[in-house]
């Protein structure tokens, strides 16, 4: 039978690669298993994927392709909120199905009719880390956000989440996503009254904030985003990684979940087979993209492999565990997790560990 | 056959097979990259206004492309502007921008010329990504209305082609007035010797100046039709990458060659495209492409062509 | 000494030289005259590597030079002093003229003798000296020149070729210039190719001539016999006027 | 018709010019003579606006023009040429001399990009002059040629002819005749004297003594920054400090 | 509100930044100097070198100074193999076009790392440890004294060797016209290969001392290429101290501008003040006037 066509956009190359290059890797692995193991009703899934580097007219430019050369029922992607904005006119028109993998509340809010999204909103990370500073006691907090999309968004919720929990933004600063140095913002948040630093970034930026801090003598607890949740960051940051916690999927520590956890069999399968393929490790970016494909494969299992359909049986999606969490979308909810779909780690001796909550 | 005559058939010709390439490509994909070739000649034509008549460069013209999108989309979505009517407000402002910021600028030469105007990008791009309640930061601006004349809006591939591609034309048919004339004469007497062309009674530093400007607002222009087409704009597009692909789209089109700068244009967009069946040795390939290509033709793809033509012409009398 | 055979060179499509055969005997002062555009400056550029001939030949001491780069040529102790001055600007006169002895400076005991013959060119044109550390860009036309031809007195090269040499010079500097010329070939043995415009001056000083017209030798001969020939006299001479270095 | 008046210009240490002062008569060919670096470049650079003089003032036909720079001075009706020829090398020489017709032509970037009317008039009178004045100097049969690839006599003539198209009332030549044999001199002289006869003021840079006995009215004689004699040229001829400082006595 | 500790913690901070830009600035202004081009592949050799440091370290578990010795050598064969592939065969090529082939081969190198090592970021253990080091109340890492040791001994040499040397003399005199320098002997052939084999070594030198600090990963030479070469601009493109003041001048205006006025505007502010300084001094902060005429 003819193979069911379904499109990718991630950038895999350009700024945020570290988006797109786990998130293609775990796409492409993903449907190579599906296929391996008889396809979809009998069908192949050919997955084509276009490189998108992270620039909104390249997106737009290669989800046309995808709609009008390659003629593809559903697509997954793109990695970055921006590109997702960009080519959200062109899949409206087409009606063709978008899962993105990228985190902006705006991609879902309002509801658009063919587009769903399999990243936990910033919104959510934020809330974990604001819980726990409340019940430190913590009031007064200082942020120090990378200034491109992921960075922007979490500074976003960090300010206006802020009142709901009683603290005060006091010190915000930001960096630029290549900046190899901030001693000059962590030295300008050290003179001021924070009790604790929320850093918002990937890698390799936060690493370099942790090596500052360490340099520079700061006392206060270090807080940093899920950008960051990876083995990647203790290499980087060293012993200056130390104590730090972060809210994380629960793929960082699938081996400390409950057995009664229904992700688990997902994570630690993932885990492993990305880490047999790729030689490295699987992080929740590339989660984002398994979350995607197995949407869509139970959406087409469930019903036929037109866009319309596709669509229809995706909105009615739930309770599907996935890599991200536990999702449930609805006519009024295309994002479909809670904040359970984040948990907090720390760094103890080199390794991620659970926080007791 | 004079020269202005030979620049009318050669125009119309241009025209006709961009009027008809359309046809060719009906709901095909490639129809939307086009698209984008036309935006890219707008702008690589204006910025070889600048750097292939006047020889000063600019490492900063994405700068100019991006505050006309932005402009254009924030006064249509926050101000509800009539669309037509942004466009020729972005075109202004930053007409007036380029003009207040050019006497200073074009004032340095060379390397410093690149470096202010490399700052000039940079400062400007960091503005995209700050003024988060303006313009969205890092991750865009969306919801930007099209453009519409009467019945007809400009919203599919094909009304974009033709509004697009009329601009563009109409950019190139200028631009090759101008070349023949004698301010494009005077462009390239600074070019050559800044000091003869002050002796012979050019206004050096103005005429700079308002070739800067020109340009400027011509990529403005294209910058609003850009934001109105894709609907969506983010700083990442108005990067300094893409200050440096431009002039890499004039010099490799060929310095001085209005026609160069869109096959530049039209090469530069098409080639990842085209070279998306590498995957992730696209980039090397792209690299080694525009090595090669500068190699063998350091004339531009222009001059290549003219130097093929030649030969051609050389074997039938031979 | 050099001997040119038949050639021919090209700039694009333009044929600038054609069949230009030529010889220098060690020692000898040999003029080339012609018209603007004639080749001279071309003939001198393809004897120093810079335009390379299409066909032909250029010996020297009879080994073949004309595949060799400019460089090379130099090495072999063939200087030019290049049309337009062609100085480097942003550098002092002062390292102009070292740049002159390169390559002597790269050999033992260059350094000290590039010194001495050093003091001979500023002893020559004092305002050199004057201007010393001066960048030589600033100096003025004639200035400049002098430092052209310093320059290549600072290679101490066994052929000189020098492309108007007297060119915005004042007429005592230029007294002085042919002075040093005829010195050059007298008692250093150097031989030397002139290329210049006032053809009288050139054939005084000259022992030999070669009369170039688009790109091709039309006549050579003994300087006096070209001096005295009817067609050099009506299209170079000029009037009959005495120069007014020569009352 | 100009006059300058009392004229110091200095670079760092050395001093070019030293309050010089002299006038020169409509109508009529100046000479300046005098020994390399002696500051008659320069004085053409401060004549002409490239340069800003430390003291002293320039008069155009009784206008101050002191500060005002080349591009207004062109307009004002002087003009010069380059000792070191500073062609647009990459235009063809037509074009060259349609440069020189700038200020004679008006059309702004607007009208020029639209082709209007009144531009396309222009162009074509642009067109026509430029070729007179090619053929005004002899060099009609180069027209096409890229300025850049002229021998370099020619590219003195092309000099001259981009200036004269500007219609100049006064045209200052520096070292027309360097780079020209003693024929070409001679038609080079014939030139100057056409000029000169068409009622253009010249001021005329030479180190070509025949050239500045044959064609000037007066000559005026520098060295080292200093007016070392000023005079007719048989008087300068046999000015005993002119012949050591510059002539020589052969 | 800011106390003297934090000012000097700003100045400092931007003192060690500056002596990076400045060093990755060097490696303009060499290329510049002997050839007349802009090199913008040169933040690639930057990356070039912390990467095959990383590279030999860890596949090879060489010693730290063997690893950086070959990646050196390793850098510096690139830069001759960039120059004799792209860069001779263009003899008489415009500067523009020049420029379009450096853009290439930065392109190339970069799409060729990411391919070799892939995208993730490394990090080079420091050489002398990594603890802090006090200094009136501020601190810097011991790694920031290797980077200004290497900047002074790069100066220094650079210095005697463009104006007191007559290789270096040769070097710019090519640049200023090749013609001319062929003519009294000089190969410009070998001066412009020298100049890309000195420029790919200190590039690479460059990144392998920064590399504890900034890290490394296979597309970090542009930013720092980018800071480099405006160092190396505001220093008017001498291969001295002024591209040392001027890298100096840049990183401690984006980190008082950090510090003083906003993070955000950093770079901004850092740029702001440039252009201010570019306006007020056309001809460059160390350029000299009027050294064309006519
Ligand atoms: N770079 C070039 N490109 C094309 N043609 C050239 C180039 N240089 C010289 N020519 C042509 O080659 C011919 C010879 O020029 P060349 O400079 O050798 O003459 P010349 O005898 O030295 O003249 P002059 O007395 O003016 O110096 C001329 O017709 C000239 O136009
Ligand atoms: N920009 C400058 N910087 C430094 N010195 C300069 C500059 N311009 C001219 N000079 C010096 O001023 C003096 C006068 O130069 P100028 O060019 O006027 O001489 P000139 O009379 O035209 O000589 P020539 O006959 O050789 O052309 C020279 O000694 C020169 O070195
Ligand atoms: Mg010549
Ligand atoms: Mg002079």
């Amino acid at each position: 039978a003819e193979p069911v066509k379904i499109g990718a956009l991630f950038s895999i190359t350009g700024p945020p690669s570290f988006l797109g290059e786990p998130e293609r890797n775990t796409a492409q692995m993903v449907v190579d298993e599906i296929n391996k193991s008889g396809g979809l009703k009998g069908r192949k899934i050919e997955l084509v994927i276009y490189d998108t580097q992270g620039d909104p007219t390249k997106a737009n430019q290669a989800a046309t392709r995808l709609i009008k050369d390659d003629k593809v029922v559903a697509i997954i992607g793109p990695s970055t909120t921006g590109e997702t904005m960009a080519i959200i006119p062109i899949i409206e028109k087409a009606k063709i199905p978008l899962i993105s993998c990228a985190a902006g509340v705006k991609i879902t809010e309002p509801v658009k009719k063919w587009v769903f999204k399999t990243a936990q909103n910033d919104a959510l990370a934020v809330a974990r880390i604001y819980e726990q500073l409340k019940k430190r006691r913590i009031s007064k907090v200082a942020i120090l956000t990378v200034s491109d999309g992921f960075g922007s968004s979490g500074r976003e919720q960090l300010i206006s989440q802020a009142k709901n929990y009683n603290i005060q933004v006091i010190s915000d600063e930001t960096y630029g996503p290549k900046d190899t140095d901030m001693t000059a913002q962590v030295t300008k948040i050290r003179g001021s009254q924070a009790q604790a630093l929320i850093c918002w970034g990937t890698n390799p930026g936060p690493a370099v904030v942790a090596r500052n801090v360490k340099q520079l003598g700061l006392k206060i607890p270090l807080y940093m985003s899920h950008g960051v949740s990876s083995k990647k960051f203790i290499e980087l940051a060293g012993d200056a990684g130390e104590g730090i916690i972060l809210p994380s999927g629960r793929v960082l520590v699938a081996n400390f979940l409950p057995n009664s956890d229904p992700q688990k069999k997902a994570l630690i399968a993932y885990v492993k087979n990305y880490q047999k393929r790729y030689k490295t490790e699987g992080d929740h970016f590339g989660g984002h993209a398994w979350d995607a494909v197995m949407l869509l494969k139970g959406a087409i299992e469930r019903g036929d492999d037109t866009p319309a359909a596709i669509r229809d049986q995706l909105e009615q999606t739930k309770s599907f565990s996935g890599i991200g969490g536990i999702f449930n979308f609805s006519t009024q909810d295309h994002a479909g997790l809670t904040k359970d779909a984040f948990v907090l780690v720390e760094v103890k001796k080199n390794k991620w560990i659970l926080v007791k909550e | 056959m004079t020269k202005s005559q030979r620049d009318i058939i050669i125009f119309t010709a241009f025209g006709l097979a961009v009027m008809i390439t359309p046809l060719l490509l009906r709901g095909n994909y490639l129809l939307n990259v086009f698209v984008f070739i036309g935006i890219n000649t707008m702008l690589a034509v204006a910025l070889n206004l600048l750097l292939g008549f006047a020889g000063q460069i600019s490492l900063g013209h994405a700068a100019f492309f991006g505050l006309g999108a932005y402009i254009s989309g924030i006064l249509t979505t926050r101000y509800a502007f009539d669309p037509w009517m942004a466009m020729v407000a972005a075109a202004l402002c930053v007409g007036v921008i380029a003009f207040i910021i050019g006497f200073p600028i074009l004032k340095l030469k060379g390397h410093y010329l690149a470096m202010a105007t490399l700052g000039f990008g940079i400062i400007v791009y960091i503005i995209f990504n700050e003024t988060v309640d303006w313009t969205g930061g890092p991750s865009g601006m969306s919801g930007i209305p099209n453009l519409s004349l009467g019945p007809i809006i400009f919203d599919s591939y094909m009304t974009n082609y033709y509004l697009i591609w009329v601009f563009t034309l109409l950019t190139m048919l200028l631009s090759v007035n101008l070349a023949n004339s004698r301010i494009g004469r005077a462009l390239r007497a600074i070019h050559d010797s800044e000091v003869a062309a002050r002796v012979m009674g050019v206004n050096v530093r103005l005429l700079k100046v308002q070739i800067f400007t020109v340009s400027a607002l011509i990529s403005a222009l294209a910058g609003s039709l850009y934001a109105h087409t894709m609907t969506f704009i983010a700083p990442a597009s108005f990067g300094f990458n893409f200050s440096v692909e431009l002039v890499t789209m004039v010099i490799i089109g060929g310095l001085g060659s209005i026609y160069g700068s869109f096959l530049g244009a039209a090469i530069l967009t098409l080639l990842p495209e085209f070279l998306r069946v590498f995957h992730d040795f696209d980039i090397v390939i792209y690299g080694l492409l525009l090595i090669v290509m500068t190699i063998f033709m350091p004339g531009g793809l222009i001059g290549g062509f003219e130097a093929l033509a030649a030969a051609i012409n050389r074997r039938k009398e031979a | 000494m050099l001997t040119i055979k038949n050639i021919n060179a090209y700039y694009g499509q333009v044929h600038a030289l054609k069949n230009v055969s030529l010889h220098l005997q060690e020692g000898e002062i040999v003029t080339l005259i012609g018209a603007n555009g004639a080749g001279k400056t071309t003939l001198l550029n393809t004897i120093s590597g810079i335009v390379p001939p299409k066909s032909g030949l250029i010996l020297f001491s009879g080994t073949p030079i004309h595949e060799l780069p400019p460089h090379a040529i130099v090495e072999r102790g063939i200087s030019q002093v290049p049309e337009g001055r062609q100085v480097f600007k942003p550098l002092s006169v002062e390292d102009n003229l070292e740049l002159g002895a390169y390559l002597r400076y790269r050999k033992r005991d260059g350094k000290k003798e590039a010194k001495d013959t050093m003091a001979m060119v500023y002893n020559l044109f004092p305002i050199l000296m004057d201007r010393r550390k001066q960048l030589a860009g600033t100096l003025s036309g004639g200035e400049q020149q002098m430092l052209a031809i310093g320059r290549a007195l600072m290679a101490k090269p066994k052929i000189m070729l020098l492309d108007e040499p007297s060119m915005g010079l004042a007429p005592l500097v230029v007294q002085e210039i042919f002075r040093v010329i005829e010195n050059l070939a007298g008692e250093q043995k150097t031989t030397v190719l002139l290329v210049e415009q006032n053809a009288r001056v050139a054939l005084k000083t000259a022992a030999r001539g070669y009369v170039l017209e688009t790109g091709k030798v039309i006549l050579e001969g003994e300087a006096a016999d070209l001096m005295e020939n009817r067609d050099v006299q009506r299209a170079y001479l000029g009037r009959d006027k005495k120069e007014i270095w020569e009352r | 018709m100009l006059s300058l008046q009392r004229i110091t210009k200095t670079f760092g240490g050395v001093t070019a010019l030293e309050d010089i002062s002299f006038n020169v008569e409509s109508g009529a060919i100046t000479g300046v003579i005098g020994p390399n670096g002696a500051g008659k470049t320069t004085l053409f650079n401060i004549a002409t606006g490239l340069y800003s003089q430390d003291t002293g003032d320039v008069y155009l036909g009784g206008q101050n023009i002191s500060r005002l720079p080349p591009e207004r001075l062109a307009r004002l009706g002087m003009i010069r040429t380059f000792q070191n020829v500073e062609l647009f090398g990459q235009m063809t020489v037509l074009e060259n001399v349609m440069v020189g017709l700038h200020t004679k032509s008006k059309s702004g970037i607007f009208s020029c990009a639209f082709k209007l009317p009144g531009q396309i008039r222009e162009e074509k009178t642009i067109h026509r002059r430029a070729l007179k004045w090619l053929e005004y100097t002899g060099i009609t049969d180069l027209a096409g040629m890229t300025a850049g690839s002229l021998p370099f006599g020619k590219g003195r003539l092309l000099e001259i002819a981009r200036a004269l198209a500007s219609e100049p009332r006064i045209i200052l030549m520096d070292e027309p005749a360097a780079g020209l044999n003693s024929r070409e001199t001679m038609g080079l002289a014939g030139l100057i004297k056409k000029i000169r006869t068409s009622g253009i003021t010249i001021v005329l840079v030479e180190h070509d003594m025949e050239l500045v006995m044959d064609v000037c009215d007066t000559v005026v004689v520098l060295n080292l920054g200093h007016k070392l004699a000023e005079g007719t040229p048989r008087d300068i001829q046999e000015n005993p400090e002119v012949i050591a400082a510059y002539l020589g006595d052969g | 509100m800011e106390n003297s500790d934090q000012i000097i913690q700003y100045l400092l901070s931007g003192l060690s930044n500056g002596s990076i830009y400045a060093l990755i600035g060097f490696g303009f202004a060499i290329i510049y100097n002997a050839t007349g081009i802009i090199n913008f592949a040169q933040g690639e050799f930057v990356m070039l070198g912390g990467m095959l440091t990383i590279f030999f370290l860890n596949v090879f578990r060489l010693p730290l100074i063997t690893a950086i010795a070959l990646a050196v050598g390793v850098s510096t064969a690139i830069g001759i193999v960039f120059e004799r592939l792209a860069i001779r065969p263009l003899k008489n090529a415009s500067p523009l076009s020049l420029v379009i082939i450096t853009i290439g081969a930065s392109i190339l190198i970069r799409g060729a790392a990411m391919l070799v090592w892939g995208k993730d970021t490394h990090a080079l253990p420091p050489f002398s440890g990594n603890d802090p080091l006090y200094l009136m109340g501020a601190t810097m890492l011991p790694q920031n004294l290797w980077i200004f040791a290497l900047t002074a001994v790069i100066i220094i040499a650079s210095k005697l060797f463009f104006h007191y040397t007559i290789f270096g003399k040769a070097m710019r005199a090519c640049a200023f016209n090749s013609q001319a320098a062929s003519l009294v002997g000089i190969s410009v052939k070998t001066m412009v290969l020298l100049s890309f084999m000195i420029s790919s070594a200190i590039g690479s030198l460059a990144g392998i001392i920064i590399a504890p600090l900034t890290m490394t990963s296979y597309d970090m030479g542009i930013m720092l290429g980018l800071k480099g070469f405006c160092a190396a601009i505001i220093g008017g493109m001498s291969s001295g101290l002024g591209t040392v003041i001027g890298g100096l001048l840049l990183g401690i205006l984006e980190s008082l501008g950090a510090g003083l006025i906003s993070s955000g505007y950093k770079d901004a502010i850092a740029f702001i003040i440039l252009l201010i300084i570019l306006f007020l001094r056309p001809e460059g902060v160390f350029g000299k006037k009027e050294t064309e005429r006519v």
